[in-house]
């Protein structure tokens, strides 16, 4: 989703016709009389990306809420659906207002770090206004309705803050949680996009890839998990009474629509239907099959059983491996990365959580902290950039390096400092005895599942003609 | 003190425990069984195949009560969950030696108020 | 969705280059030669609009079935899904023989009221008919396959009956919805939809407006499941005992995939992949984005806390709201029509509704048919038609006061009378025992759930080998 | 998804100019000009078959998931999930390795029955590759990027062998699984899959249509299920005491999503966003609401009761049934085609399988094998191939009858061997306590549902700091 | 008049069902518990975690009966239900007072008819 | 032989599981019921419509000991089920006249070992 030559995209579509293949002088000529028209949206790659940017709010919802959700304790399931929903609710409402300005407006408050608010409120964006494509090497330039731009970015926003909530399922507070995804939307998920995906950011401009987000997002929301999870403390009984999945087929189903909804996420990342989506999609797939393959084979020698947990854990983890990587791998590369994936998650959950000691209640960091490094600097190992002259494989690598250590020390600093004033302004954790309770009772008043027939006789009045 | 099983029919748990409450009694544990008697089960259905299902969704409701009142719950509970057609069920009374209220320790009838 | 240009459909596709920026005269001679040609249909609108039928499919199969199967108790949820599935089939059959050609064919029956028999059994449209996309203010025409218009609006037909089945659930005869279902496609929908949305309907002709369906989906679907639940009269028991969701859980899912959907719902009736599509699809997330956090407070203030069943209701809301408005509204638009629409629909449910005592056990009323109302209003308020002059924003809420008033009046009136005659005909509602014994046994036979171990044990015989 | 013209692919794209409506002298010396140049895909066409494509994936996860996972008990449902998503994964892998290239290469092993290994590991394939869509008769060649079908046919290549799983469910080992699905894949699918869709096969060359899979997908898995089925013999209990689905529910989400998802599967296989897609959509919902309305009836008659279960079998049948047929018929023929099957498939799933005493679980053979058998006949009977002089009805029926007896033989003999093979070698069946006990814990030391509060003090220990 | 708790084996119930009905016992009441004795548990597995679920699914029988026929029902339960394999249930006997038939008011032995 | 019931908060029900285990008893029944008390219920919301739910979830222990150790399991459960806090649950203890172990036909107190 690099927007590398977005400083381009009000120059004339007329250009388009340079890379058509049969250019004659006489459309040329055409092309040059319409030189400062505005460009148009080309219906074909609008009608992908409209498609894709549906793709990504169902891998949220349900998707993500989903595989969360029937993870948890079935007393905590219906907190983990309202993270979901009203977190989706309330960066939906931000995004349009000032944060999709402040990822990808053209001018800068913090040069190099994150735009300002000259498209706060979506000022001067209309229907006819377009955004260009990610050109391939040689490629004419193409565009899609920049509106549909911004709803794609708005589903990534969307999800990213959401993917945290995994690492804090159980225990934290409602309020605290809406607070903190406000906050670390502004403050973290808007400049690193800005740093990584906007032709004005630091890392864009030094060469940094980054197709669909393995920085921005998994790397983001996967480091900052940890550093929320550890400041709010572990769950009570966490290491003593185990907690299994209240219903594993919940998760399935999560990581299915997540696998279906992620072609969107990564061969949407394209801006466009082409060889370059194609890719994308092929490598996302690919991976993705590598790892689940991988994970049961790891478990198969570790433990005996392949179980389905690993399977929605391990597709998951492809998923994230490969996303910074697709648009800039073969089929071999996302074999490695699908296969690299499952290695490193498998013992980050494994092994080094329990060395380690803290309660990431659902493995965000071990899957997608680390499956977003391993992403990324996969990319820079296996990947080229799409343009003329790629740098070196050490070259890109080094850039890969610097970007994953920003991001990573970025991300838990910020989050730490957000965290921090939180717990003194309004405090992040719930009481013990509602933790026992549950989040559904204690914080929705709801309980989730009401089976037999006599679960609505349990009650006693009902005022206001509750029915 | 004697322990009073009732097996209802789903529906009735309410009126039941309001008529329970109504004569002072203030604690029961509630559970959901299945039961097998003269009343005729369902027939499901799977892909064209028939199938009898013969145990019925029942509530079943256990209180511990003294001695004293033991008449007056069955009487109670009888009244309430009486809807005269098959399968109201049963309700049974059995001797109890011994009650602890775990939150105190108190024992016997004390442990019951 | 309107189809304003409806008739220009069967002019040439030269046109197309009229609109286009690097129109030269050559070409434009080309144009002019090719004039009395067929239009043939653009791959990328066709991508988009093909893509938003699958979407709109997935809103009933599984969305709605899930919103509605979650909410009610276990021993209906069965029946909730046939009504749903069947209703689906039912509906499809009727679609393509009459329902279409009723509601989309170029000569009418009743003058501005509905069309005629001419397309029944979709004569006369073939792989090459094409049918034109909904034009922006000065763009040229472009077209899409007839036969996916067919099929994207053969899926408004599904939804719409299938959203009345929550005011009825639990108690309806299936046989009396399935009957009740079939005559108001004919008798409501489809005239509504002619109205409404054919170049020859009269309150097309009007100018109201009415994007993807305020009037014929929701209003149409929501006024009449106030009036059927009203002459089937109250689930037993209602207002004495509560009759908890027995699955939020799938509530959710099924919010979530309506949510999603309904990106094929609005953005698809632009009928194109394009900046008219983009902004629908905008103004859609923000408005329900807006609704799922005004809700949300709405609820903090009044109960103190903010619940799941809240969550999935006030996004649902907020789409319904959306749905008139959002080809023709800015974003602002969107975020007034969003907030104000979880107002209105909470005060429906909370107050509204146990003020009258009528039991719409779902509360489509309060939801689709208030929403409705208030997105249609909010049209006139705040959007402006895709014409070259459009009508001053007095003169436009006029129009669609009208609109609004007729449709309340007429489905409402015509839903009581289809009612009473299947009341006196067939009987509407299952006897008390079989409401007790739930109707997923008393009308199909079947229970959803059979967990533990022992559930296959607890039956007796299985003739015929059943297995 | 017929390659008719495949070898044509990669003739120069100027001839794309020859079709056009206002084809000027012009433009068409241009194209001569560029005759040699390589064809460019087109975005609107590659829009519609990406998204495709991921719908397609969501058939399998999670929607064939939760069709079958929702039909066996719940002791079973995690083993039906791994089926999916670990048969995913290694078909995945498969694929790009040799699957595609034994399926879709230009040269071949064995002439007119597979191909050969020179596209192994995607050789050759880039992102500017391209593969033609299916021409309609008179129109030019059109192209999409040849990965992007590389990966529609990956999400066809996992869907099949995954149907079969619901033959043997509640009962085969999984590791038998996994190496029956990839010895499957290499020696029943792809061949298959060359003999009907490759330009070289015999049964394309003699003119046997099969546009989206009648016969390499549903009879191929249906008939093959029949044949694994008896080798593996029948569930322990079967035909003694009724095994009732887990969760209909969950079956009736999948059934939806398998409705919807199926669009993506029949429509995208004209690989294209056109007249053609359009008419295979229209084809594939009609079939399916005919299909579900006569089954609804069906059952009215035969036993009194319409049921869920049994909607959602009938929306896969009519699916099954329209997938070969879908591009070549007319609505009429799709509304015989779904009546039919219900009729067939409901004989066959409660008279025949108890006559023959044959224990295929959830009935793949009925559904499948004989859906698709039906659906390959009617095309003969309703449909007309794709081209200018397409054979007499009499003469089509010859040919269809020819595929579906080889598809048949074949799918069953070749399953046999592999069966016998495999059951030397290393065992298809749990044990009987491990059947007894449930495949999820026996296979994968798991349970699907940890419902109550108290579920997750059922534990003893958890070392390693299980948490 | 005895009550009979039997703790068995799912899959064990229609046999046991069957086994009582043959004796002429038509009324039941039946649970789904968990069990805790010297059949081991399972091991299960969550991300590579290892933990034993030690509390396994059983089947809960009650049934009260006239004195008379209480130790045929002990014996045709213990029988049917009878795998030989370690966990295969207990069976408990116990004194009941007082029995109910909630639709007629019946009581004691006429109230299990 | 005494038959101990116990209903307890469901998260206790490890740390009673093996207070009795380390008393030597290793044989129990365990299941999931609603309790009705003093403790208060919970309330409910439904689209902003309140409602009271007063049957709380309880786990209940049933085990059948010889009468020499009866009291010292009441204790064990007692103490290991205690948080001090009202809804902690009760103990009862009644009489049985008969244990049968299915597996061996094994009867009494060798029936419980
Ligand atoms: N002998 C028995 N022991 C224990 N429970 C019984 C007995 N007989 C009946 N029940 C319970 O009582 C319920 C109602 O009994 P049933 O014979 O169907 O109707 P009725 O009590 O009206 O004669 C049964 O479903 C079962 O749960
Ligand atoms: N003392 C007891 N009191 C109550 N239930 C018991 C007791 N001992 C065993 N049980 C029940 O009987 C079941 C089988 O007991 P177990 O010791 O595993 O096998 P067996 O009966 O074959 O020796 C247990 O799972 C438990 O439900
Ligand atoms: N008389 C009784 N008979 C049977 N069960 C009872 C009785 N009284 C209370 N219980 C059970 O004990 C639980 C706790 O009782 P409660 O009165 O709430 O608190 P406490 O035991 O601390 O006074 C109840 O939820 C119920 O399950």
């Amino acid at each position: 989703m690099l927007a590398r030559l977005e400083p381009l995209r009000r120059r004339c579509a007329g250009l388009l016709a340079l890379g058509a293949s049969f250019a004659v002088p006489l459309l040329l000529a055409g092309a040059a009389r319409a030189e400062d028209a505005a460009p148009t949206a080309d219906p074909g790659h609008t009608a992908w990306v409209i498609a894709a940017t549906g793709l990504v709010l169902m891998m949220t919802l349900p998707g993500l809420a989903l595989f969360y959700g029937g993870l948890v304790r079935s007393k905590n399931v219906l907190n983990v659906f309202m993270q979901c929903f009203v977190g989706a609710g309330v960066v939906g409402v931000l995004w349009v207002l000032v944060g999709y300005s402040l990822a990808f407006s053209g001018s800068e408050l913090i040069p190099g770090f994150v735009g300002d608010f000259s498209k706060a409120g979506l000022a001067g964006i209309t229907k006819a206004t377009t955004w260009q494509i990610i050109p391939d090497v040689g490629a004419s330039p193409e565009f899609i309705p920049e509106l549909i731009f911004v709803m794609f970015q708005c589903m990534f926003a969307i999800i990213t803050p959401a993917l945290i909530l995994g690492a804090v399922a159980e225990r934290m507070k409602f309020s605290a949680y809406v607070a903190f995804i406000s906050l670390w939307l502004l403050f973290v998920y808007c400049p690193l996009a800005y740093m990584v995906w906007n032709a004005n950011g630091w890392i864009f401009k030094a060469g940094g890839l980054d197709f669909a987000g393995g920085l921005v997002v998994h790397m983001s929301s996967g480091f900052s998990a940890l550093a929320l999870s550890i400041v709010l403390g572990k769950r009570t009984g966490f290491g003593k009474e185990p907690m299994p999945p209240h219903s594993v087929p919940l998760c399935m189903i999560g990581a299915g629509l997540l696998w279906a909804g992620w072609f969107g996420f990564n061969a949407g990342s394209a801006l466009g239907a082409n060889g370059l989506a194609a890719s994308a999609f092929l490598n996302t797939n690919t991976a993705t099959c590598a790892a689940v393959v991988t994970w049961a084979l790891i478990e198969l020698l570790h433990r005996g059983k392949a179980t389905a947990v690993g399977a929605a854990t391990s597709a998951v983890a492809g998923l994230v491996a490969i996303t910074p990587a697709c648009g800039h791998v073969t089929v071999l590369g996302a074999l490695v990365i699908g296969a690299g994936v499952s290695l490193i998650s498998y013992t980050a959950v494994v092994f080094l959580k329990s060395a380690l000691g803290y309660d990431d209640s659902l493995d965000v960091f071990g899957v997608h902290g680390l499956g977003g490094l391993w992403g990324a600097v996969a990319t820079g190992l296996f990947g080229s950039a799409l343009v003329a002259e790629p740098p070196s494989m050490g070259a890109q690598l080094v850039l890969q390096l610097k970007g994953v250590a920003f991001a990573a020390v970025f991300a838990v600093a910020m989050t730490a400092i957000i965290a921090l004033v939180l717990k003194a302004v309004m405090g992040l954790r719930v009481g013990i005895e509602d933790e026992d309770l549950g989040l559904d009772l204690a914080e929705h008043s709801e309980t989730a599942y009401s089976f037999g027939t006599g679960a609505a006789s349990f009650v006693e009045r009902a005022p206001e003609g509750y029915g | 003190m004697k322990k009073i099983e009732a097996v209802i029919k789903p529906f009735k748990l309410d009126e039941v425990k309001a008529a329970l409450v109504e004569i002072g009694i203030h604690g029961m544990t509630v559970s959901e069984v299945r039961g097998f008697g003269r009343q005729k089960g369902h027939t499901e259905l799977y892909r064209g195949a028939e199938y009898v299902v013969d145990l019925l969704p029942k509530v079943k409701l256990e209180l511990v009560v003294p001695d004293s009142i033991a008449e007056k719950a069955v009487v109670a509970i009888k009244d309430a969950a009486k809807t005269g057609h098959i399968g109201d069920g049963k309700v049974f009374v059995s001797p109890v030696e011994e009650a602890v209220r775990i939150r105190t320790g108190e024992r016997s009838d004390a442990a019951l108020q």
